[in-house]
């Protein structure tokens, strides 16, 4: 039964997979790669690690897949014709693509050799799992919390790290004219008033002229 | 489950191959970055492999499960998210500038 | 120029919750206060000479139609709901409509008819219900439009004296 | 009597009581939402109207079922499942009620479909799947509002479910686990005479929890995926038929989990106050007392409060929840420790 369950899992993985790669559209790109984590979520419970599958689909699932959605959508790039143009080919005839498809059939092939090799395999099978799985979770965290502290600990920077530099990165470079929307505070409640009578879009205007004649 | 690992590192390896095809031959960025995200799993998949296969002889000795190959899968989860945020923002900075996402758009030093 | 100044908000106010409280306890007082609705079908809304409802053609006291079908209504149909086909009578100097048609999908019920008559033969009755299965089932003929003067004579009286005192004070 | 079909019976009875629920809920909107506006709401089909689900279901499935020009075939077909079938399977893991059942001289085990050891993350990393349908309805409309609306949905539970997964950790490191059981048995007993319920423990924990869930279920005063006034329907303006039905259905369901989940985290679950050892049914009784309190709540806010402007909602989100929720988790953790 859950053999059976882990060839079904495996080969949907594949398939997604797949379809990731040779997706037209980007937003079908990231339902296969869903479809993908989630099958590996189940083999990672079949396996005996369920703290890894939930961490696996809250993450991926949760978060990651739906930022990926979040900037497809954004950036209105989930239409095909709008970055290629209709009729380009997914793959252009090049030395990269070729580089590429021999680089992964080749790791494909390491990987078939090793599900073929396994006929004449000596590693330990397998026995039943314990109670808990194999990641029981007090085992887990005392071991994250105690003897990878350190690594721990870095993430945690790298995290806090990764918030502020996305925050740098993804902000738009706000130039005075850039303030379509004024701040509340900037402009108390005269919405109404002409902008050459308001000090501040006064100022505003004499700062785009300043940069002007600067730049 | 009594699936051999080799299985289970047969799998990663494929899903491995499926990822660097789609990171070398795809044009936009952000197929790009899912290829990536589906190697670091197929590199997961092999971690919990591994990890499988060690508990399960530890467990033969008496010992409890192995916990070092779950503890790094974890962190491998962790940076993956992180890869795909910076990855996303700076795609996103790159579209504001260029109005595109192909890869051919940001290789003007080579030319 | 109208200025109008942001009220400041006290502390309670702009922490929100307690006015959201504030405003959960209006409506949950609302819950149990008397209901107002009237159960439509068995409990109809009374109508009055000022309703205007579906357009029918007047069946005078002696047996015939008001309509002499001169087609001022089908020109002043802004939703060409009103179709006629109209011939000669035996009696002196009138025709009548041989057929009238009102798609009532189509009509609005905008009373433009009622106003473009010169014979006070359709009148905006009472009857406000319309419903069918089919489409074709709601395209009303003659038949169907006939109402005996005394049906509508409440909304004939209305008319005239509105149509009176429109009269008198354009003359003026 | 074997395990199997003791289970099928569980899951059975539990996904029809969820659906039940779900559908009650849609005629008790209606309802309540009537007598707050003076008015007596649905009451022709069946006593008091209580067979209004039933033709509301007849007439979805004989609507007409309108695909729209160039909306993307295969996503738009799935976009509905993905939104209703997360909801339903966070239910298997709440638990109804404790203690063995015993009926017919027959026992049938605990009131739930299973007991994972990671319960709460569980509810939290499916739950937070319900996106998807969302986000992939409104993309694959090919309409503008629809977009608009996946992309509303996308960006708001991205941002709320941070602050509910660290209100959900406080609560997790008073328990000291991730068990769903486990976080109810944690909150047996009395505490300065109050039932030892989180609710009294950590009060600014369950008004940000509530208010997340509001965000997270999509509901008014958050409702932007839909939102109308502007977007027509949101996500689901192109949607007609059982889609729009399950859409429907996900949604209503999603608001049943997360009253239960609120119930399991903040009101000691099926406890009842001040009797530990109550026979299962009055546990049973209790906890769909206080969901239902959470379920009245949800309609109640709704037809109560206006909708926030969406950088309003931001806000509310990334700095007013994140940093109280992160406070609240580092107060959670300094007691928890000393």
């Amino acid at each position: 039964m859950a053999n059976l369950l882990f060839y079904l899992m495996a080969t949907l993985a594949t398939v997604c997979a797949i379809g990731v790669v040779v997706a037209r559209s980007p937003v079908v790109s990231v339902v296969s790669l869903l479809g993908s984590f989630a099958s590996l979520a189940i083999i990672y419970l079949l396996a005996g690690y369920q703290f890894l599958a939930a961490v696996q689909i809250l993450v991926y699932g949760g978060a990651v897949m739906v930022l990926f959605l979040f900037t497809i959508m954004l950036l209105n790039l989930g239409d095909p014709a709008v970055i290629h143009g209709e009729s380009e080919p997914l793959f252009h005839h090049s030395r990269r693509t070729l580089l590429g498809l021999g680089v992964a059939a080749a790791v494909g092939a390491a990987g078939l050799i090793a599900i073929l090799r396994v006929a004449w395999s000596a590693m330990p099978q397998p026995a039943e799992l314990p109670e808990g799985g194999l990641d029981p979770l007090d085992q887990l965290a005392a071991s994250m919390f105690t003897h990878y502290s350190l690594a721990f600990e870095a993430a945690s920077v790298l995290l806090l790290a990764t918030a502020v530099g996305v925050l740098v990165l993804a902000k738009r470079n706000r130039r005075p004219t850039a303030e379509v929307f004024p701040r509340e505070s900037q402009q108390p409640a005269t919405p109404s008033s002409p902008p050459t009578s308001t000090p501040s879009a006064g100022a505003q205007g004499q700062e785009v002229a300043e940069e002007g004649v600067l730049s | 489950m009594s699936v051999p690992t080799e299985y289970l590192l047969g799998l990663a390896a494929i899903l491995f191959g499926i990822g660097i095809a789609g990171f070398l031959t795809r044009r936009n960025l952000i197929v790009v970055l899912m290829s990536i995200e589906l190697m670091l799993n197929a590199a997961n998949l092999s971690l919990v492999a591994g990890a499988r296969m060690h508990s399960t002889q530890r467990l033969l000795d008496g010992a409890g499960p192995d916990l070092q190959g779950p503890v790094l899968a974890i962190f491998v989860i962790a940076v993956a998210a992180v890869e795909a945020a910076v990855g996303l923002a700076l795609i996103i900075a790159l579209y504001r500038r260029k109005q595109t996402v192909s890869l051919e758009s940001v290789s003007e030093l080579r030319d | 120029m109208v200025i109008v100044k942001r009220k400041t908000l006290s502390l309670a106010e702009r922490l929100y919750l307690p006015e959201v409280v504030r405003g959960l306890s209006i409506t949950f007082r609302k819950l149990f206060q008397p209901k107002i609705t009237r159960q439509y079908p068995e409990d109809p809304l009374p109508t009055t000479s000022v309703t205007r409802g579906q357009p029918r053609l007047v069946v005078k006291d002696d047996g015939n139609i008001a309509c002499v079908s001169c087609g001022l209504c089908e020109a002043a149909c802004p939703a060409y709901a009103i179709t006629i086909d109209g011939h000669e009578t035996d009696r002196s100097i009138e025709r009548e409509p041989e057929e009238f048609q009102i798609d009532m999908l189509r009509c609005i019920l905008c009373g433009f008819c009622e106003e473009a008559c010169p014979k006070d033969a359709i009148f905006m009755s009472n009857e406000l219900e319309l419903a069918d299965t089919t489409r074709s089932a709601l395209v009303y003929d003659l038949e169907r439009l006939k109402r005996p003067a005394a049906a509508l004579a409440e909304r004939m009286d209305y008319i005239k004296r509105i149509n009176k005192r429109w009269q008198t004070s354009s003359s003026t | 009597m074997n395990d199997l079909l003791i289970l099928l019976i569980k899951a059975s009875v539990i996904y029809g009581g969820l659906l039940g629920t779900a559908a009650l809920m849609t005629l008790a909107e209606r309802k309540f939402s009537a007598w707050m506006q003076y008015r007596i709401g649905p009451n022709r089909v069946g006593p008091f109207g209580l067979l209004q689900p039933l033709a509301d279901g007849v007439k979805f499935i004989f609507k007409e079922e309108v695909v729209p020009d160039g909306a993307n075939p295969w996503l738009f077909r799935m976009a509905p499942m993905m939104a209703a079938v997360p909801a339903m399977l966070t239910v298997a893991v709440v638990p109804f009620a404790g203690g063995d059942i015993v009926l017919f001289g027959q026992n049938f085990g605990q009131l739930s479909i299973t007991d994972l050891d990671i319960g709460v993350l569980f509810m939290l990393a499916i739950g937070g799947l319900g996106v998807y349908g969302v986000i992939l309805g409104g993309w694959s409309s090919n309409s503008k509002y629809s977009l608009l609306g996946g992309l509303r949905a996308s960006a708001q539970m991205i941002s709320y479910e941070l602050s509910l997964i660290l209100v959900v950790l406080s609560i997790v490191a008073m328990s000291g686990t991730l068990d769903l059981r486990g976080i109810v048995a944690e909150q047996t007993g009395t505490w300065l005479l109050l039932p030892a319920w989180n609710v009294f423990q950590q009060p600014l924990a369950f008004v940000l929890f509530v208010i997340a869930t509001f965000a997270e279920t999509n509901r008014h005063p958050f409702d932007f995926a839909e939102c109308e006034p502007e977007l027509v329907g949101g996500f689901h303006t192109e949607y007609s038929s059982m889609k729009f039905a399950l859409f429907f259905l996900g949604e209503y369901c999603a608001m049943v989990v997360m009253a239960c989940l609120t119930t399991v985290l903040f009101l000691g679950g099926p406890e009842v106050p001040y009797w530990a050892d109550a026979p299962w049914f009055l546990q049973l009784v209790a906890f769909m007392v206080k969901a239902g309190i959470f379920l009245f709540l949800f309609i109640w806010v709704r037809w109560t409060l206006p909708r926030f402007r969406f950088d309003q909602l931001m806000h509310l989100g990334w700095k007013v929840f994140l940093p109280l929720a992160l406070a609240n988790l580092f107060l959670t953790g300094l007691l928890v420790s000393f």
